[in-house]
């Protein structure tokens, strides 16, 4: 039992701070995801050169992560900061060729992940997008970055069983649209486009993904609770500091218990990831990331009693991201019920 | 113990609701029904409806253009108001200014002032916030320093609602420093064109321009527009907070909420979600016992009772269902609750329409109704209250 | 619209809060539920005399009250003073014979009404007693005074459909103990028991019995909010009365404004009682009561920190009686989804 | 990072599954897994038992008879037991009294007093609670006054639990008034059986007498008894409230209830309730999230940081975790848990059983657990410490 980062991760950890402090603080943060591309490609390819996306793959699949600790590790802060790069998309890369894996690694070739479909938000067995003869129809919607994909991992049913196909994004025709959370996202529409199934199941893909999410929403849980701290030891109210008011310490202490239990329920669905227990622990982490991510950024909001509710302020931002991932993927009772079911 | 209404009161709600078929134009009762942006167009044509019919100042004395309705009635309009998707009546002239000046406005302010409100011809805007005094007026800093027959006017207002549309602002200014804080507060009108006035927007989370900051530079302001005597503002803006507000809790814009609710949520996936039944349930429990918390205060109200701190207590009921049927509303979109596309919510627009009934605003009121438990004495300061003035603590 | 109530109930709400002052205090009222019977005879003798009976009828029924508001207004005042004699059966006499309620009314016969099953908590199309050629088979459970009964009002399935049966108490099987809430139960075996099939729809009891429940509630959580908020003005922790700590006096507007609302749920049940909506409005006020009671229960023991954890403190016997309620005649979820079937 | 236990560990772990199926009397687990009372010749025969195998002061240090383990086999250790429903250890003399005698007593106290802890002569409780002083110990009022060589004691102490079986208490008593209040505080070892004490049950809500008030009159106890030196009371008190509880999550007795709870939930109607499979789901969540918070504290603890706040927040988590297991348990049981059948618990009852299993302590472990929540220090003033201590309020 060891909770330490080892050094390796530690490194990354670090210089994935260091670039994020330096390179990606919140100004820079906003014109980006207000950019009409709603990211950066030049911020993604100095991402690979630090080895960002490397990091989320196995030696095995020629990278030099991989394992659940160091996604959550580099989501985290990829959520603490604010981050619109498509890196939940990269996820999907482990899905597809060792070649296109390597490409996607260095930054040169863009994934994306496109599974929610209209009415259905997470159940692979429901899904409406189908594969005959190769081909793939079907209509994808909210799917953030998609305009910046070179290669779509689509999930669709073949046979009467859902697995994830590789569609080139040529074959796909998008309505783009900004997101409430910052960058932009489109729907997608699939109309007999050629097809690759590839041997991922589609259960694996997602596991990865909810695990990705969590620890984003944790980071951002993070942030949200630092400045809520800050702001109430700063601002006074009736000759003293709100910090000082009980009713909003205790208030702030259900915040970090809960933020602790996030964060444990990360750990949890990293260390079992890929194991039998991966998608237990996986709609576990993400039940509990909703859960206390809509605690958070309501609270947030409250307790700074309306500056946090400005386009201005970081923590808006903040808020309105942690309350979408409760949104995407599955919301927290349908990973209540998966947890149930699984 | 009659829970029914009366039929006179029955007869009133059927006149109201007759009206609002003939008279609210269904442009606009679709833009508020579907949270597109109102215009100040918009918002001044119904307040002019409103005004022909004799009920935009629906509080006032008949001699003043009121309509000579009681508690009840009131509270009856409002409730058909929002379930026939009125837009809001802009409470800053009607609700706000024209109370304090029946109250503490001389002869002249009224017969200046009052009518213009009613006829439109004035548009003001409240002048209370402060950076760093929110709840807390008694530490507010604006000055307001004697010259000659004006004030002087410094300092910065803030989260001043639809200030870019005001004519007027009415303000708390410190026009002493001596004495406890709260003593030293008078309450000035002031023209928005004198020079040194700026006013800068202050975007919202969902993008909208809906606040502003006042800012005031060396503003000259007659000392004729002084309301009351000079520091007596203090007790003009207890008067204003206590003032009794009949739609606090919100009945009409939550029941009319919920039944959106419902009626999208039968084409989702929700549809068939238990749990999801259950939250719905949850909050139309506490919906149906809220109307009645509510028509008990109204009873006592029309009964004479002024009623304190169970208005604190309506308000922060009204605001946790209203923030909890958004918040329904939002989980019901799943994922296409994504989408942020501001200028869908413009009258004409023409682009494409991003998933099913609702995505459109789903996420923008969640976030934006999250003021609600902020503005207007946050639900802190209202427990604060309840507290001191229920309990006795 | 009027909620003050008629001069008649405000002589009876009078009455009865004199008599329960004075002859109903807190260690008589233990006495009564801690005693081998479990109720008093005598104390329900005196209640009938002051028309406390007959004051749940209507004057069709013999009575002189039986409206919505009646019944709440007699419970809510008895729930305050933990009164354990057998008023929720009282009102199964509303099924009976005239004559037979008249005797009910004068308190010379006791009627309860036997409703819940084991693993069948509230709905009358799930129960297992069964009625045959005019004899009912089955067990009820948990039947508060049973041992008191003279008669019984049972509901049991005949031909596929439910209804309600008078049965003799002579004809019962009892296995009677104590109630963790006061006074005494039963398990009830009713074994070919002669039974008169009675008119009144099951449906119809049942939403009285929760209506009358809830008022109850409501009392018991009005004297718990009261000794709460007085003690916390008391005792001082760290030089300062209690009552001046922030986060305690929200939590104590929480109850309060919890407690608001489950008065108006009452109203709202009494007012529609024997309407189309009766069923949605009682499954209402039983959802509402069943929540707001545990948190007042839970609240109220906790702000208290210990004293009210005590035998001798009247409020430990409030705190369960209220929890109870909320575990009887179907609970917090089984009315809610009720409500959303109703 | 490595969630797993070492290989090390988890022979450890099998070492006292072994020993506990060997060991523990079914007679007594199946005792504390039914909620049945414990006597004081079961608590004893436990206590021996552990004592026997060297485990009972799991925490002491070898040369006073500890096995010299460290956090992580602490954990374990408690675990295994609650999991197994083996008695609980009574904590005053072993857990309490013990490290405050290794840490402030006397060599002549150690010697004395430990061993008698080990072998089960001494049954000691706690005299730190008074009337009116629950969790702000600076305000207690029990006196010693010097007389000679002796303390004369004069006051009273409440929710003494056990404090029926006890030999000795230790207390917490005032010895001086000036300065500061809590300055003026000693810690003084009491013999149950000096004159002028005496016992009083206190009955809990569910009928249980677990705690006791002790009343002391003109009580006369040798000054040798006193721990470390007079007026030093205030340090002890905060060395035991900080000192390292690894068990104060209750992690293993969560575990093993909710283990329960599923097996009982199979035989009632909830078992096709989805809200209710929703409410086990959520709390089956928050336990497995728990353990892994819980294993980092103590991972933490293991490499040497003190655990100061964290274990509040433990504690806090912790018991709203067992209470909303108790809560779910009594759900299951509907109507039927309201009998109240006390003897049913008692060890040889023979009268007829009520309801499924489960039905005969529902009732009466949700509502003896609320206890959890205030007792050790409220989960409120656990709040406070967090609020302190983590945040820097």
């Amino acid at each position: 039992m060891d909770f330490s980062p080892t050094d390796d991760r530690r490194m990354l950890g670090d210089t994935l701070d260091r670039f994020l402090a330096e390179r990606y603080y919140h100004p820079t943060r906003m014109k980006i995801a207000g950019s009409d591309a709603g990211w950066s490609r030049e911020m993604w390819t100095q991402m690979a050169e630090l080895g960002l996306i490397g990091a989320l793959f196995t030696e095995d699949q020629g990278g030099f992560g991989g394992a659940g600790a160091d996604i959550a590790l580099i989501f985290e802060r990829l959520g603490r900061a604010l981050v619109v790069e498509p890196f939940i998309g990269a996820l999907a890369a482990a899905a597809l060729t060792q070649d296109q894996r390597d490409e996607v690694i260095v930054g040169t070739l863009v994934s994306i992940f496109a599974h929610s479909e209209a009415g259905v938000s997470v159940d692979p067995a429901r899904l409406n997008a189908t594969v005959t003869d190769g081909k793939l129809t079907g209509t994808k919607v909210a799917v953030a970055n998609a305009e910046a994909a070179d290669i779509f991992v689509v999930s669709a049913m073949q046979d009467g069983t859902s697995a994830l196909f590789a569609v080139a994004a040529t074959d796909a025709q998008l309505t783009p649209y900004p997101l409430m959370d910052g960058g932009r996202g489109a729907d997608i529409r699939f109309d007999n486009a050629a097809a690759t199934r590839l041997d991922m199941p589609v259960a694996d893909l997602l596991d990865t993904t909810l695990l990705a999410l969590s620890a984003e929403a944790l980071g951002l849980m993070e942030r949200c609770k630092d400045a809520t701290v800050e702001y109430l030891k700063t601002r006074r109210q009736f000759g003293v500091p709100l910090s000082k008011f009980q009713a909003l310490q205790h208030r702030a202490v259900d915040m970090v218990t809960e933020i602790e239990q996030t964060r444990s329920s990360v750990i949890n669905a990293g260390h079992h990831l890929g194991t039998a227990k991966g998608a237990k622990y996986a709609a576990a982490a993400k039940y509990t990331a909703a859960v206390t991510g809509k605690l958070v950024a309501q609270e947030a909001i409250q307790l700074h009693g309306g500056i946090a509710m400005t386009w201005e302020y970081d923590i808006a931002h903040a808020a309105k991201r942690l309350t979408m991932i409760g949104q995407i993927m599955g919301d927290e009772d349908t990973h209540l019920m998966r947890f149930v079911a699984l | 113990m009659n829970l029914d209404f009366t039929p006179e009161q029955d007869a009133f709600r059927a006149e109201i609701r007759e009206w609002l078929a003939q008279n609210l134009p269904s442009r606009l009762a679709d833009k508020v029904r579907t949270s597109k942006h109102l215009t100040k167009q918009d918002m001044e044509e119904w307040h002019a409806a409103l005004h022909s019919r004799g009920w935009l100042a629906n509080h006032w004395p008949v001699e003043h253009g009121g309509p000579g309705w009681g508690a009840v009635e009131k509270f009856i309009f409002e409730d058909e108001c929002a379930m026939a998707h009125a837009p809001r009546i802009v409470p800053f002239g009607v609700s706000m200014l024209g109370p304090v000046l029946l109250k503490f406005g001389s002869e002249q302010q009224k017969s200046h002032y009052l009518p213009r409100i009613l006829d439109g011809t004035d548009w003001w805007c409240q002048g209370y916030s402060e950076p760093g005094a929110g709840s807390d007026l008694a530490s507010l800093k604006t000055t307001a320093v004697k010259d000659g027959d004006d004030y002087i006017v410094n300092g910065q207002k803030t989260w001043t609602t639809l200030g870019q549309h005001a004519d007027w602002i009415f303000c708390l200014v410190r026009t002493a420093k001596e004495g406890k804080p709260q003593e030293g507060i008078s309450f000035l009108l002031i023209d928005m064109k004198t020079p040194g006035i700026e006013v800068r927007p202050i975007y919202l989370l969902d993008g909208d321009h809906e606040v502003n900051e006042v800012w005031f530079t060396d503003v000259r302001v007659p000392a004729a527009n002084l309301v009351g005597v000079e520091n007596s503002g203090w007790t003009i803006a207890k008067y204003l907070l206590t003032y009794e507000r009949t739609g606090i809790a919100g009945v009409g814009f939550s029941t009319s909420a919920l039944a959106e609710l419902k009626s999208v949520i039968a084409k989702t996936e929700k549809a068939d979600d238990p749990l999801f039944a259950a939250r719905v349930a949850r909050v139309e429990i506490a919906l149906e016992n809220m109307k009645t918390t509510n028509m008990r205060v109204l009873a006592a109200a029309a009964g004479g009772a002024a009623p304190g701190a169970e208005s604190s207590l309506l308000k922060i009921k009204g605001t946790e269902i209203r923030q909890e049927i958004n918040a329904l509303f939002m989980a019901a979109m799943g994922p296409q609750a994504q989408p942020f596309i501001p200028e869908a919510l413009d009258e004409g627009y023409n682009g494409p329409r991003i998933g099913p009934e609702g995505a459109a605003w789903a996420a923008k009121d969640y976030f934006n109704n999250r003021k609600l438990s902020i503005f207007g004495g946050s639900n802190e300061i209202q427990k604060n209250i309840v507290s001191k003035a229920m309990l006795g603590f």
